[in-house]
């Protein structure tokens, strides 16, 4: 196992993802003796899980069962402890291709916080590409320090616990591609175009208020950057429901029943068929969803 | 309404009147009645004590559950948050960030601290506040305050008001309408005084009480109900003058077909139909809930006081008694009940309708094309359905029909913004959807003509083009 | 014939709203002996529409037809000569239902613009409100005058040619709604509160651009304005089609097709059914949609 | 990548370089071939003059349609709206504002006026443009420019670019895929270096591209392709160097009962087969657009070279000769393709496969049913759709099936803003809809059991209630 790279069965010292529904997921440090807890009951890593492919179902103490699942950077973003606010999958993967990741591309990011962005980055520029990632806060910058290594991914990512916004991102010259999801965006446009190379690249901020947005566009512009573009991308979940609609009755229609040679009284319970009722499949979205994360805007840094 | 009106009496809350309580996004209908003791927000309290007040007052529920108008604030609330930190990277998450415990905040209400003041302890008692970004400051005062908050705003009820109230406290009885598709449907329909305007609801009644509200007592409307009885609730909640109620008719749609056979008899001449037909009505009314019954107000309150004095023992005496009462009240209901059935027929009968507007838990496809006859040429119509699928199906039907143009599925999005100095951004959650409309015009039909001929003419040649973007 | 009362039959002097396609009607005024070209041909107001039921159809000289609609709030604000960006049906629906328009209401607009929202605000509030409008150009306040009168609805309505941001609405304590869409209505806050009852209402600001409403919400508040509510609506058109889905032929299918007793070579044309297809109903959206109109800024005057 | 190297030749444009041209939000995928005349946005020229220059270089239209580097320009052209009038009320429409005839702006292009200064001219020349609100300068320039420029701006082709430009000029090709949507698909379905990955596309090749620069050159992909032949154009446009080919393999879809059954032969040791084989990759050559028949560039140019110098006289001679050439080039295409489809089926046959993305015009149930089979368990899947009625027949069969968890029907709503001071709003116009995906993850199937007792287990009693809203 690894977070970028797939493997068939689960081994001691892998994290598993648990899947208990689709709202419900949680990573599992598989540990050769160790037990963990889920609703429908105990899991024990030796024989439940350790040998076992991914993607089997494991029946629990109680006798519910779950599937466990080899770990993607998505299924982290679903599952993680979550440390600060993080970047779910919608944004994630605009973020990707509008900073045009691929394998060998070198990124910047900051702040790291809970990684979950981090992941992902890792999976698509693996195996040849790296990520320089800042994040301020020094406890949550040795914890995400730590999950780089138990997922694995450690060898691509360099973690620097340091402020961004006076001390830049540790590099120079060298970054494909630039993401700041901070306070004070603003701040690190200089520190970002200082990380990028020679030949350009792209950039992205993240930020949940506009008046953020207006204040970095500018500095992008004064700082020369290009293409510069915001956008919002929300997802629409689309919950699949079998409803059943009621049919009204209109009464006893005398001109749909009786042929013009049927002159005897209609028997009146076939004549007002009482509130039958049709069953069609359909889609419901959810009662309440995200209606903002945050704007996304996008520059492209021209050769300089 | 057109006066500048001085006297205030309108403005003040009455004995009797039916209001909104309101505290933050939260709504709830209520009748003023006296000594009735009111459950809000996990509050309880007692509106006598709001009578005479201004309508939009704030009270403060004070011990023992009495409202006392609340002093004017002295500047707006949405500065809470102060001395923001730029970002929350110095908190550490070691959950013991708050000194204050759950039994020094229950000590402060029972010492009479108001909410606001609980808010501020809470406040100056964390030591994370001062570092959290401005954005966790707001959500943390938001939670906090929807915890220790008490406070009530008594509104006078409106269509705005009681959508929102609906869609955010019960969305289930309203077929998930939204407050905003329910505003599309009163304009498309073209809803004003003076028109005669069919409704079929099963909303709780919302949507006929917005029709009503907007029609200002002017004109008729017939409420088309399935069996069961009309559903009035959400009509009371608007605490309309009796007025208004005289041009509020309603038609069982089981007579729908007899009526447009001519068979339906509304003169009681037949005994045997009149009697089924009461039969039908007396079942109807025992199925419905207590406050769906009545139209009035006064003569509910009155109901109600009666059932609140009987005693449990003179019972079986005045039984009898009571028997024949009711007896001679049900022949007089049902009367009244034959006579208004009558009028609505007769409304009805001239086929001339001024507008048709759906929103049920019903297909609306065959309660379209039901009702769509009533309607005069070139008047608009509107349905409403939580799904999309029926309306689609509505549409198709109405193509292959004719009778119709203009005919459009929608549907809209609608999302809130928080406006703040440096912390502009749009509300996080927003509604998942509104609801489907469709919408058209009725024209006239072409001259009746032998059935399988008339589907041939509808679209000209040239217009072929156009079939299925037409809409 | 008016813009608050229907009619039945078509008179010499309505005004009309000749129906060609959804996205193509346009208002004709009926005049004895006058004409109107269509793109299917000329309609005789004398033969053709003069007496004629309205919603009948009508043969143009090519041969073409079409149909006579009663004009409504909604179908002159799709077909009125613009003059200025309009305000469309779907914010006037919100807009009304938020200002809590009825029959009495009386309201002030500026700027009247093209009077778009003008006719629905007069549709709602008749027979006893009345609207106040004040537009700052003189040539368009003359028109609109000109058009309210056309359509029979100038006795509930009073238009202002002023600077609304300077002179205000020429009333004072009358006002159940105000609606502001003019480029500063900051400007106009004060000149908004002045014209409202001292009981109280409702007002309402149109900006397409945040910063207006930003420093529009600033000046409600300054003004003791309460509830103060920014939203955006858009609509969402799905267009009716019938699509066709062609099925993948994946060879045959032995499995499928060999009950355990035939041996035989099964016979190669019924095997692969090739390349058939499904038909089904569904929408679709257009492909670009108004992304934008504008914020609306709602809030409500309290007793003063 | 990773190195920070500093030689700039991967940064140039060479001949035979697929590179997109941009004016605005305008694309065009294009390959550089010398006197080979362009067209785009209404305007001609050669390209021949960019080879050397860098890539993202802006270059100027000149006369005789040869490009020239546009200088660096001083500032942003974002300003241009200078002195606005805060309203437009001042503006009286008479038809007559801009002063400058069309004549006149056709003399300006002879005497070989800029873009920006006939812009400029025109924004002189208008005497209601000061009068006009900073929105409606904006608009008025904006419109302008497009008539007027003549800058093109030379990329190198990516995804993100190519993605809009299929999304922007020919939706239809792309079964209107929407780049953000397909930016969804390639996140959703883990695609990265190193994995085994089946695309089954027909939207041009698109998202066969975006997935193999997503694996950049590492794992394999196998495009399964409908009869009719493997869709390219969109691979090309991607430019990618020539090993990134060696990844990538071909599938008919109408081998797959074969080959599940055992019974597909890729040895060619039954002549007929073989035969039949050969003539349908023929047929499907011939049917093809020039541009979607060759995978390599070289090869490619090379063959438009040699149909440009073929005369018209000699011909017969030659075609003898021709013909036998030909007939042997067949016969060594036929092997090749032989040993592609065995080294594809060999890769299909393990049903190991890490993931599986389908974007085409065919009906997703049964492509997805045909294809999940060949993955391992615990890896993502994802099937876009135009509509969403075929990805509900998708999820519930894939429910009744079994196999499958994580299930998510969903799309995104996308729109851009204009953000400048005091002028910052959504873009006025955003687009209808990007499609529906239908995501999940597959799970190992309990071991086969009789037909019929598997639905049976699928669904623990405890999990019951999650059946609808699991997803």
């Amino acid at each position: 196992m690894s977070f970028v790279e797939y493997s068939d069965f689960i081994q001691d010292g892998d994290v598993a993802i648990v899947y208990l529904s689709h709202d419900s997921m949680m990573p599992v440090k598989v540990q050769q003796g160790a037990q963990t807890q889920t609703r429908y009951g105990v899991i024990r890593h030796s024989t439940d899980l350790i040998g076992q492919r991914y993607g089997s179902k494991v029946t629990c103490s109680k006798g519910g069962w779950v599937q466990v699942l080899h770990p993607t950077p998505e299924l982290w973003t679903v599952s993680l402890p979550h440390r600060t606010q993080i970047l779910y999958t919608t944004d994630i993967a605009t973020i990707t291709m509008m900073l045009e990741l691929k394998p060998g591309s070198v990124v910047c990011e900051s702040g790291t916080g809970s990684g979950s962005l981090s992941h992902a980055i890792l999976r698509t520029i693996a195996p040849t590409g790296h990520l320089h990632t800042v994040e301020f806060h020094q406890q949550r910058a040795e914890k995400v320090a730590m999950e780089f290594k138990e997922h694995r991914v450690d060898h691509l990512v360099t973690v620097r616990n340091q402020d961004v916004c006076k001390d830049g991102f540790g590099v120079t010259g060298v970054a494909d591609a630039v993401f700041l999801d901070i306070p004070r965006p603003w701040d690190a446009v200089k520190h970002a175009k200082a990380a990028m190379k020679k030949q350009g690249g792209r950039v992205c901020s993240f930020s949940p208020c506009i008046e953020q947005v207006q204040r970095t566009c500018e500095f992008l512009a004064d700082q020369g950057f290009e293409e510069i573009n915001t956008l919002e991308i929300l997802l629409r979940v689309h919950d699949i429901r079998t409803v059943s609609l009621a049919l009204p009755d209109f009464g006893p229609d005398p001109s749909a029943q009786t042929p013009p040679d049927a002159n005897e009284e209609a028997p009146p319970p076939t004549s007002a068929p009482n509130h039958t009722s049709v069953t069609l499949k359909t889609t419901t979205p959810p009662r309440e969803i995200p209606g903002h994360t945050g704007y996304l805007t996008f520059a492209t840094k021209p050769r300089t | 309404m057109a006066d500048n009106g001085d006297e205030d009496s309108q403005y003040k809350i009455k004995e009797g009147d039916y209001v909104v309580l309101k505290r933050g996004d939260i709504y709830k209908a209520m009748q003023i009645q006296p000594r009735k003791k009111v459950i809000f927000e996990k509050q309880w309290f007692f509106l006598d004590n709001a009578v005479d007040h201004l309508y939009s007052t704030t009270f403060e529920i004070m011990s023992g559950g009495t409202l006392q108008p609340k002093k004017p604030k002295d500047t707006a609330s949405s500065n809470d948050a102060k001395e923001a930190g730029t970002d929350n990277r110095n908190i550490v998450d070691d959950g013991k960030s708050q000194k204050l415990t759950r039994d020094d905040i229950e000590t402060f209400k029972e010492q009479g601290l108001k909410d606001q003041e609980i808010i501020q302890q809470l406040i100056e008692n964390s030591t994370t506040f001062r570092d959290k970004t401005e954005y966790a400051q707001a959500k943390y005062i938001k939670k906090k305050k929807k915890k220790y908050e008490n406070t009530v705003t008594i509104l006078k009820p409106s269509c705005r008001i009681l959508a929102m109230m609906y869609h955010g406290r019960e969305p289930g009885k309203i077929c998930h309408l939204r407050y905003d598709t329910l505003a599309q449907m009163l304009t498309l329909a073209n809803i004003h005084a003076g028109s005669k305007v069919l409704v079929f609801d099963t909303c709780a009644g919302l949507v006929l009480g917005a029709v009503m509200e907007r029609m200002g007592g002017y004109g008729s409307v017939i409420q088309m109900y399935p069996g069961g009885g009309p559903v009035r609730a959400g009509v009371e909640s608007f605490g309309f003058p009796a007025h208004f109620h005289d041009m509020l008719h309603e038609f069982p749609i089981c007579h729908v077909n007899p009526l447009l056979a001519g068979t339906l008899d509304t003169t009681a001449k037949d005994p045997n139909a009149d009697e089924k037909q009461s039969n039908k009505a007396t079942e109807e009314e025992q199925n419905q809930p207590k406050a769906e019954q009545q139209g009035s107000p006064e003569e509910r309150s009155m109901e109600t006081n009666a059932g609140d004095d009987a005693g449990q023992e003179q019972e079986k005496k005045e039984k009898e008694k009571r028997k024949e009462a009711k007896a001679q009240e049900k022949k007089v209901k049902l009367e009244e009940k034959r006579k208004k059935l009558a009028a609505a027929a007769a409304l009805l009968e001239s086929r001339n309708a001024d507008g048709l507007v759906i929103a049920s838990r019903f297909h609306p496809c065959p309660v379209l094309m039901g009702l769509l006859k009533f309607l005069s040429p070139s008047r608009p119509f509107v349905v409403y359905s939580q799904y999309k699928e029926p309306l689609i199906e509505c549409y198709t039907k109405l193509r292959e029909h004719g009778g119709t143009v203009n005919l459009r599925l929608t549907d809209t999005w609608l999302r809130h913004y928080q406006v703040l100095p440096n912390r502009t951004h749009p509300v996080l959650l927003m509604s998942g959807g509104g609801g489907y409309l469709l919408s058209g015009t009725t024209v006239a039909m072409d001259r009746p003509k032998p059935a399988g001929s008339q589907r041939v003419e509808e679209p000209a040649p040239k217009r072929l083009k156009l079939t299925d973007t037409e809409g």
